[in-house]
């Protein structure tokens, strides 16, 4: 009985924080002069509106799946990975690398390129893994500084490789994750495969947390590394473990850019953003796999069908900023909307 | 006879399961009461609630007859009502006195006056014989320091009614002894104290009445004097308790464990174990009688490849184990119940199935190929449960809901479950119920019984002398003498804990000056 | 440049560049040693970057040259408010703390550009007319090599960020709040037996880190930008972050930290005429600070390990 | 679902080519700078508001308008909901859009696109590159006759193709008239680091720079902080900034006093004009590649308002005809910096 509505409650939850959000982003749209209904019309048909529409949506919450689970994994073991943005660079470029550098049949090279990604990204993450497990030295600080490095690294070796250019060569169809396919049933957008690849990393890391001695192990050392450590279990290993494949699902969210979304690498001015939003996107999954699928649809659809508002409705970029902002801000205020709940469900049950 | 505190009908849910189900108590003023029950019987939570840690859901309290909500802590203060927790309420990087100041700190010009407090705290600790240096950090010290670091927080309050939730469970016997005084000096003061003890011994030497709970519903109150062990006992768990456990002779066989000239340090770098030999054989039980802090836990943890050694030399059924990491070693048949429950023996957020899996996780059957099977899990964490006992509403619950008695159970269960040929038990009954004690010494002598080699280190006397079949006195890092429980007496073996030969002991002994309190 | 220029070009560089740092790292350090992750430092400052301009530009009139201080002030009240908002969620709502400070840090930057479109009309805000002048110390910028590195140039806002590091230290060790600030960190629940509102200390400690952010985000706008933009402040509330951690939630040790990063960023910029570091391709160059700090932490700084009970809720009668 | 249906109508009309909405409309896409970015953004969004203006356009559909870009990823969605919307012609603003503008403008077919600063070769596609170098010359002209300590400074971005063409005109204009004035060239490595432009400036100003020409963005205003910050401290200080992209007069106040010595001007507005007129009298110039330099008014150099005397005014106006003659030929890659491929 209980149970069931705990349940109810726990769909309800997310359901009511995001409702929530939009009602305050609709306040702020009346106070500032404009028509939320005419807005959110603008944000849905931006988000679902045709099939265009909804193959981009896809298109953006596949590099935020992939980016929610890498922050997920590690926050799992206990580490903070704010370095998602850096290795999501460092894999968008070694993916764009293979994708262009070789020439190899699709069933080779495709792969060959995602791994690149997923290997360089990883590769970003050892070094602060490798710190915090000899050193003690806290992974924030590291992965913080590894965001910077990676950026202008990358940009310096697109100059290189380029020859003095501002961007890379394109990837080889027989690297891409377009296809003529998705283009065509979502009338040329740029849904590419990844968003399945993503979704089978959901799958892969629920497997390894869930199913798997090595996720057995990475949690325990996560809640308490003495016991781990009596109990025969390598600290060490675990957290550079959890650091590497952490990265590498960062590094694939940068081989999605790279491979569908892009095809190429610009030298950049700044960071995605999407490393940064990984975060969010995570804990509002509390931590979960099937957790990060609902923080990154949430995430993307408002990022991209926020876009239609300015274009649609004519609400300015900075409005359409705040009410996202107040969505995430409600979700991640959930526990309120909880206890409301259990008082209602307390009372009913009362009755 | 006044009431300072009455607590009637007392009732408190942790969701729909009932921790406290109509509890009363009533505490006279000047008197030490004792408050009896067996593990996860509430005794915890009941005190809690006195202490305004948590909110009854049915009940009253009375404070010197006058009716109170107890809604916060400070409440609690403000009434007069200090306590002794369980766990301790301790932050681990303060000095003694920084814990004991705060929350009302003397100041002088607005920054803390330290100096003024720490003189305070030394005086208090003078007037009731604490000892505690005002200046240490709590991390540095003992257990039994620490204690009396809590108990300095509630009189620097000036409590009144004292409330101790089993402060002797982590107690050497020296320190127990203290405590008593200690308690009688704050009885003289006029001040009335509410004691959960496991220990019935200490309930007939200090209380005056007891409280006896049983599975959250109190049973009702004796009058220690006109009570026994027994029926205490008898009372608490609702069936007869032998206390005495009933063992054979033992009938070692070949040598399991082997410590040559093992030299250790500790965290500082500090030798703790220098130059100890051991050696426990199949079939016997050795306990490590000893003063805490004289390198027992270092031994073990060189053991158990926690730590790593400085020199010397330790093998497993002859095959050498030094320095090899923690799961060579519980693989070499090894089984370990760790000193410290919380922050070894268990990992709090995992469900207490998880917990009774943690040695055993990546084998088979629990595990096949690096995929876990938890159905496997849970029905070998079921059997544990019922085997051992361990009262929780299921293998899925958190460990950390559990009470400490029924935590130990589980470890205790997991480890003799292995089966291994070397059983260390480091103070395996520390906060047991007489019924968990017995039935946990039980299992050791079974394990014994089936060729098993056990070692056990404990502070307590009793249990050294009850359980083992050799005991090894650990002094300053070394065992300066082994000796037979049935040739040896508690005194005799006090002595030699505190460092002195056996000739000497038999010589203090022989004098009739006999001085009550071992220095 | 001589070895000797190239000190005095620097150390007054690497100050001016930390001032701001300090103060968020400071705030980091204040909501951090009560319990709560504030990763909300680079929205905090966003919002004193703004206000401190905002201010400056409409009261230039009232305070003539005193408005940049004044509007330290205005910046402090504001991103102090703003922070509350961060309070309620991770305190009284439980809300993890982590996506708060995300969602703070979105909202503040939106808003804050929100305000500026409408005030002005366009993208960024006009120029502040008084901006936080920085002078010379009489005498002391005399003494030979000392002088011209510490005393030559030196802002106000650099001297009230190496005071307010070593204020906070006292306030944080020396005074009976910060010993409660440091318990409810620490061990809430050990806090809470001795009658100390967790939940009021911890509120306390988040608008004060607000305000210190906002503090550091007007300092930066009204010494390096002059107006305020979408990009005016980007990353800086996250290097605050790292600082605080690199002095591991010490004030002084997070001053000291951010003062390296100014030191590091000067670096590189003097890196051209710099022997070894001539060779370093400009493109790699770049990069050069971030490295150097991760140096500086496997080297000589090591571990370094947060308050217990840091980021988790205190949930009474929580086991 | 019915979003389905009329999104497959919508195209199949454009893939069909059905005449447009016959008014003539035009719209623009913004980089991630925004739309006030005080750079090109800005000064194209100028050139569309005044050409709509002109036309008596209204904002909005069938009229003038535009679409902020918050990320890469946003460039061809923002593009492609213009081109639906019907617009006539669309400017995609930034070599960054450049791939963008590409595969946009192969599947919208009868739509018009045209891009600033970068070429992108499709028939329905103008592009539209400056010769910033030349304006650039000019700045350097005016820096090496008014510098007194013979060394001026050059502050840019990011390194890329476009701000290469700053630099090296600027160079060579220095040069050109006096060998041995030695320019001190620093890139930050990002048009958003105020901080390290900042600081950079007053690396050189240390150093004896007296005029420092920026090509930086934000970055740049770190520059015009450290000019300042040196003028208020001494009215009499010599340091001077040479400005980028529009009129940075605004930027270089202090008091009464103003440390801008002009601003190189990139009159993206211009070219904005000159093609939407082109494209509204039906002859837009798809599939070609237009150069605005000094002769097209594409770039030029701000009024100085005095800061420059007039005699040196002539000298500078005397290059600007060399190179309006083509006399003299700037050079678009800085020495040393020519792609190799
Ligand atoms: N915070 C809590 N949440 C859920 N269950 C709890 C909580 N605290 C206690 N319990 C349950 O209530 C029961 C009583 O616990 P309590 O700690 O009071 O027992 P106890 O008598 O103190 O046992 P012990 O002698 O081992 O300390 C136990 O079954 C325990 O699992
Ligand atoms: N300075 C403050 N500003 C705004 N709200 C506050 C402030 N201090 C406390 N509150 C609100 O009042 C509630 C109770 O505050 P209090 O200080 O009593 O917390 P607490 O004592 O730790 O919690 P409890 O009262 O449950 O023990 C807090 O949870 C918070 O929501
Ligand atoms: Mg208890
Ligand atoms: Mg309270």
């Amino acid at each position: 009985m209980t149970s069931m509505s705990n349940r109810m409650i726990n769909i309800l939850v997310p359901v009511i924080s995001v409702i929530l959000g939009l009602l305050v982003g609709a306040i702020v749209m009346v106070v500032s002069g404009y028509d939320p209904v005419k807005g959110y019309i603008a944000l849905w048909n931006g988000i679902f509106g045709d099939s265009y529409a909804i193959g981009e949506t896809i298109r953006q919450i596949t590099p935020y799946i992939l980016a929610g689970l890498a922050v997920a994994f590690a926050f799992r073991t206990g580490l903070f990975n704010i370095g998602v943005e850096g290795q999501l660079i460092v894999g968008w470029f070694a993916a764009v690398y293979v994708g262009a550098a070789f020439d190899l049949p699709k069933v080779i090279h495709l792969p060959l390129a995602i791994l690149a990604g997923a290997a360089a990204g990883a590769l970003w993450a050892f070094l602060p893994g490798l710190l915090k497990a000899k050193m003690k030295i806290h992974e924030v600080i590291v992965t913080i500084m590894m965001n910077y490095v990676a950026l202008y690294v990358v940009n310096a070796l697109i100059k290189t490789w380029s020859g003095g250019g501002d961007k890379t060569e394109r990837i080889k169809e027989t690297a891409s994750l377009r296809s003529d396919f998705l283009a065509s049933i979502t009338d040329y957008s740029r849904l590419h495969y990844g968003i399945i690849l993503a979704l089978l990393m959901v799958v892969l890391m629920w497997f390894l947390l869930e199913k798997t001695t090595t996720g057995f192990e990475l949690k325990a050392v996560g809640f308490n590394e003495n016991a781990s450590e009596y109990a025969g279990m390598k600290i060490g290993k675990n957290i550079i473990l959890a650091m590497v494949i952490s990265g590498a699902f960062a590094g694939l969210a940068g081989a999605m850019e790279g491979l569908g979304t892009f095809g190429n690498m610009y030298t950049r001015g700044g960071f995605t953003g999407i490393g940064f939003d990984g975060i969010a996107v995570a804990l509002l999954g509390a931590n979960t796999p099937l957790g990060v699928i609902f923080g990154a649809v949430l995430f993307g659809s408002l990022k991209y069908g926020a876009l239609n508002m300015p274009n649609a409705a004519q609400i300015p970029e900075e409005i359409v900023q705040i009410v996202i902002a107040l969505v995430i801000f409600f979700v991640a205020c959930g526990y309120a909307i909880r206890l409301l709940l259990s008082k209602i469900s307390k009372k009913k049950e009362a009755k | 006879m006044e009431y300072v505190i009455e607590m009637l009908n007392i009732r408190k849910e942790f969701g729909n399961f009932v921790a406290n189900d109509n509890i009363t108590l009533q505490l006279r003023k000047g008197e030490i009461h004792a408050l009896l029950g067996e593990n996860g019987a509430g005794k915890s939570t009941l005190m809690n609630v006195l202490f305004g840690l948590y909110q009854p859901e049915g009940g009253e309290i009375r404070v010197r007859g006058k009716k109170v909500a107890i809604t916060d802590p400070n409440v609690a203060n403000e009434l007069g009502i200090g306590m002794v927790h369980q766990h301790f309420m301790l932050v681990e990087n303060f000095t003694v006195t920084e814990n004991i100041i705060l929350g009302n700190e003397p100041t002088k010009g607005g920054s803390l006056n330290i100096s003024a407090a720490a003189k305070k705290v030394a005086e208090l600790s003078k007037q009731y014989g604490l000892n505690v240096d005002p200046y240490a950090k709590i991390e540095d010290i003992s257990v039994g320091m620490q204690q009396r670091v809590e108990i300095l927080k509630t009189l620097y309050r000036g409590a009144e009614i004292l409330i101790f939730d089993e402060p002797t469970a982590s107690l050497t016997p020296q320190e127990i002894m203290e405590l008593i005084t200690i308690m009688r000096k704050l009885i003289k003061e006029g001040k009335s104290i509410i004691l959960i003890t496991h220990k019935l011994q200490e309930i007939m030497d200090v209380s005056d009445r007891v409280t006896v709970i049983r599975k959250g519903k109190g049973i009702g109150t004796v009058i220690t004097s006109e009570s026994s062990p027994e029926e205490l006992a008898s009372l608490m768990v609702g069936r007869q308790v032998i206390f005495k456990t009933e063992k054979g002779p033992a009938h070692p066989t070949d040598e399991v464990l082997a410590v040559k000239d093992l030299v250790v340090t500790d965290s500082r770098n500090v030798e703790k174990v220098k130059g100890l030999n051991l050696s426990v054989r199949r079939g016997e039980i050795v306990g490590i009688a000893g003063i805490d802090g004289n390198g027992q836990s270092e031994l073990i943890e060189a053991i158990t490849g926690l730590r790593k050694t400085k020199s010397g030399s330790v093998s497993i059924n002859g095959k050498d184990i030094t320095n090899k990491r923690p799961r060579q070693v519980t693989e070499s048949g090894v089984g370990h119940i760790p000193q410290d429950r919380h922050k070894h023996g268990l990992v709090l957020d995992f469900p207490i199935g998880y917990n009774i899996a943690l040695q055993t996780y990546y084998q088979k059957p629990l595990s096949k190929g690096g995929i876990i099977d938890y159905k496997a899990i849970d029905r070998f964490a079921e059997q544990i449960i019922e085997q051992y006992d361990v009262r929780t509403q299921g293998a899925h619950e958190p460990a950390r809901a559990l009470s400490g008695g029924n935590q130990q159970k589980a470890i205790i269960g997991r480890e003799v479950e292995r089966d291994p040929d070397l059983l260390i038990a480091a103070l395996p009954t520390r906060g047991l119920d007489v019924g968990a004690i017995e039935f946990i010494h039980r299992r050791l002598i079974e394990q014994r019984d089936s060729g098993k080699a056990v070692l056990l280190i404990s502070f307590e006397l009793d249990e050294v002398m009850n359980v083992s079949d050799r005991i090894a006195v650990i002094y300053d890092g070394a065992i300066i003498d082994t000796v037979k429980p049935l040739e040896t007496d508690e005194q005799e073996l006090g002595l030699l804990m505190a460092g002195h030969s056996r000739k000497e002991a038999a010589a203090m002994q022989a004098e009739e000056g006999d001085d009550k309190h071992v220095q | 440049m001589s070895f000797l220029e190239i000190l005095y070009f620097m150390a007054p560089v690497s100050i001016a560049y930390a001032a701001p740092l300090i103060f968020t790292a400071l705030g980091g350090v204040f909501s951090e040693r009560s319990g709560v992750v504030n990763i909300a430092l680079e929205g905090l400052m966003v919002m004193g970057a703004f206000i401190g301009i905002l201010f400056n530009l409409f009261f230039y009139d009232t305070f003539g040259s005193w408005t940049p201080w004044v509007a330290l002030i205005a910046a402090m009240i504001v991103s102090a408010v703003f922070s509350l908002l961060h309070a309620v969620a991770s305190i009284t709502f439980r809300a993890d703390q982590v996506v708060s400070g995300v969602a703070i840090n979105m909202l503040g930057l939106a808003v804050a550009l929100f305000l500026t479109k409408m005030i002005f009309d366009k993208g960024q805000t006009d120029f502040i007319k008084k901006a936080i002048p920085n002078f010379n110390i009489p005498v002391l910028q005399d003494i030979p090599v000392i002088g011209p590195m510490l005393f030559k140039g030196v802002y106000g806002s650099s001297i009230l960020a190496i005071v307010a590091a070593f204020v906070a230290w006292y306030v944080i060790f020396k005074t009976p709040f910060g010993l409660r600030l440091r318990s409810v960190g620490e061990h809430p629940m050990a806090a809470d037996t001795m009658g100390i509102h967790v939940n009021r200390i911890r509120y306390i400690a988040v608008v004060i880190s607000g305000a210190l952010a906002g503090i550091g985000g007007a300092i930066y706008s009204q010494t390096m930008t002059r107006d305020f933009g979408h990009a005016t402040i980007n990353g800086q509330g996250f290097m605050a972050l790292a600082a605080m951690i690199f002095g591991k939630w010490h004030p002084i040790g997070a001053m000291g930290a951010a003062i390296f990063f100014g030191f590091a960023q000067a670096l590189a910029v003097v890196g051209p005429s710099i022997p070894i570091i001539k060779e370093i391709p400009t493109g790699y160059l770049h990069a050069l600070p971030y490295i150097l700090t991760i140096l500086a932490l496997a080297g000589f700084i090591g571990k370094a390990t947060g308050p217990k009970a840091s980021g988790k809720p205190y949930i009474k009668g929580s086991r | 679902g019915s979003g389905n249906d009329d999104a497959s109508k919508d195209n199949g009309k454009k893939e069909g080519g059905g005449e447009k909405t016959s008014e003539f409309s035009v719209a623009m896409v913004t980089d991630v700078g925004g739309i006030d970015d005080k750079s090109f953004n800005q000064a194209a969004w100028k050139g569309i508001k005044e050409f709509g203006e002109a036309n008596d356009m209204e904002k909005g559909d069938g009229g003038y308008d535009y679409l902020q870009s918050a990320g890469e990823e946003d460039y061809i969605p923002n593009l492609n909901a213009l081109a639906r919307r019907d617009f006539s012609l669309v400017f995609g603003v930034g070599f960054m859009m450049q791939d963008a503008m590409d595969e946009i403008a192969s599947q919208q077919k009868d739509t018009e696109f045209a891009i600033i600063d970068a070429v992108v070769d499709q028939p329905n596609t103008a592009s539209i590159l400056f010769k910033e170098q030349e304006g650039s010359y000019l700045a350097g002209v005016a820096a090496a006759l008014m510098t007194e300590s013979k060394k001026v400074g050059f502050v840019g971005g990011m390194e890329n193709e476009v701000i290469h063409r700053f630099e090296s005109g600027f160079v060579a204009g220095v040069k050109a008239v006096d060998p041995e004035i030695d320019v001190d060239v620093q890139y930050a490595g990002a048009f958003d680091k105020a901080e390290t432009g900042k600081t950079m400036a007053n690396r050189m100003y240390s150093s004896g720079v007296d005029i420092i020409f920026h090509a930086a963005g934000g970055t740049g205003n770190g520059v015009f902080s450290e000019a300042k910050e040196r003028k208020s401290a001494d009215p009499d200080a010599n340091v001077w900034v040479i400005g980028v992209d529009s009129d940075q007069y605004d930027e270089g106040a202090v008091g009464d006093t103003n440390v801008t010595l002009t601003s190189m001007l990139k009159r993206v507005d211009v070219a904005v004009e000159d093609i939407a007129k082109r494209a509204k009298e039906g002859d837009f110039p798809g599939g070609e590649t237009h150069v605005y330099g000094l002769d097209e008014d594409g770039v030029d150099l701000a009024d100085s308002r005095g800061a420059i005397p007039e005699e040196v005014m002539t000298k500078i106006e005397d290059y600007k005809e060399k190179i309006k003659s083509g006399e003299i030929e700037v050079p678009e890659y800085p020495e040393g910096k020519e792609p190799k491929k």
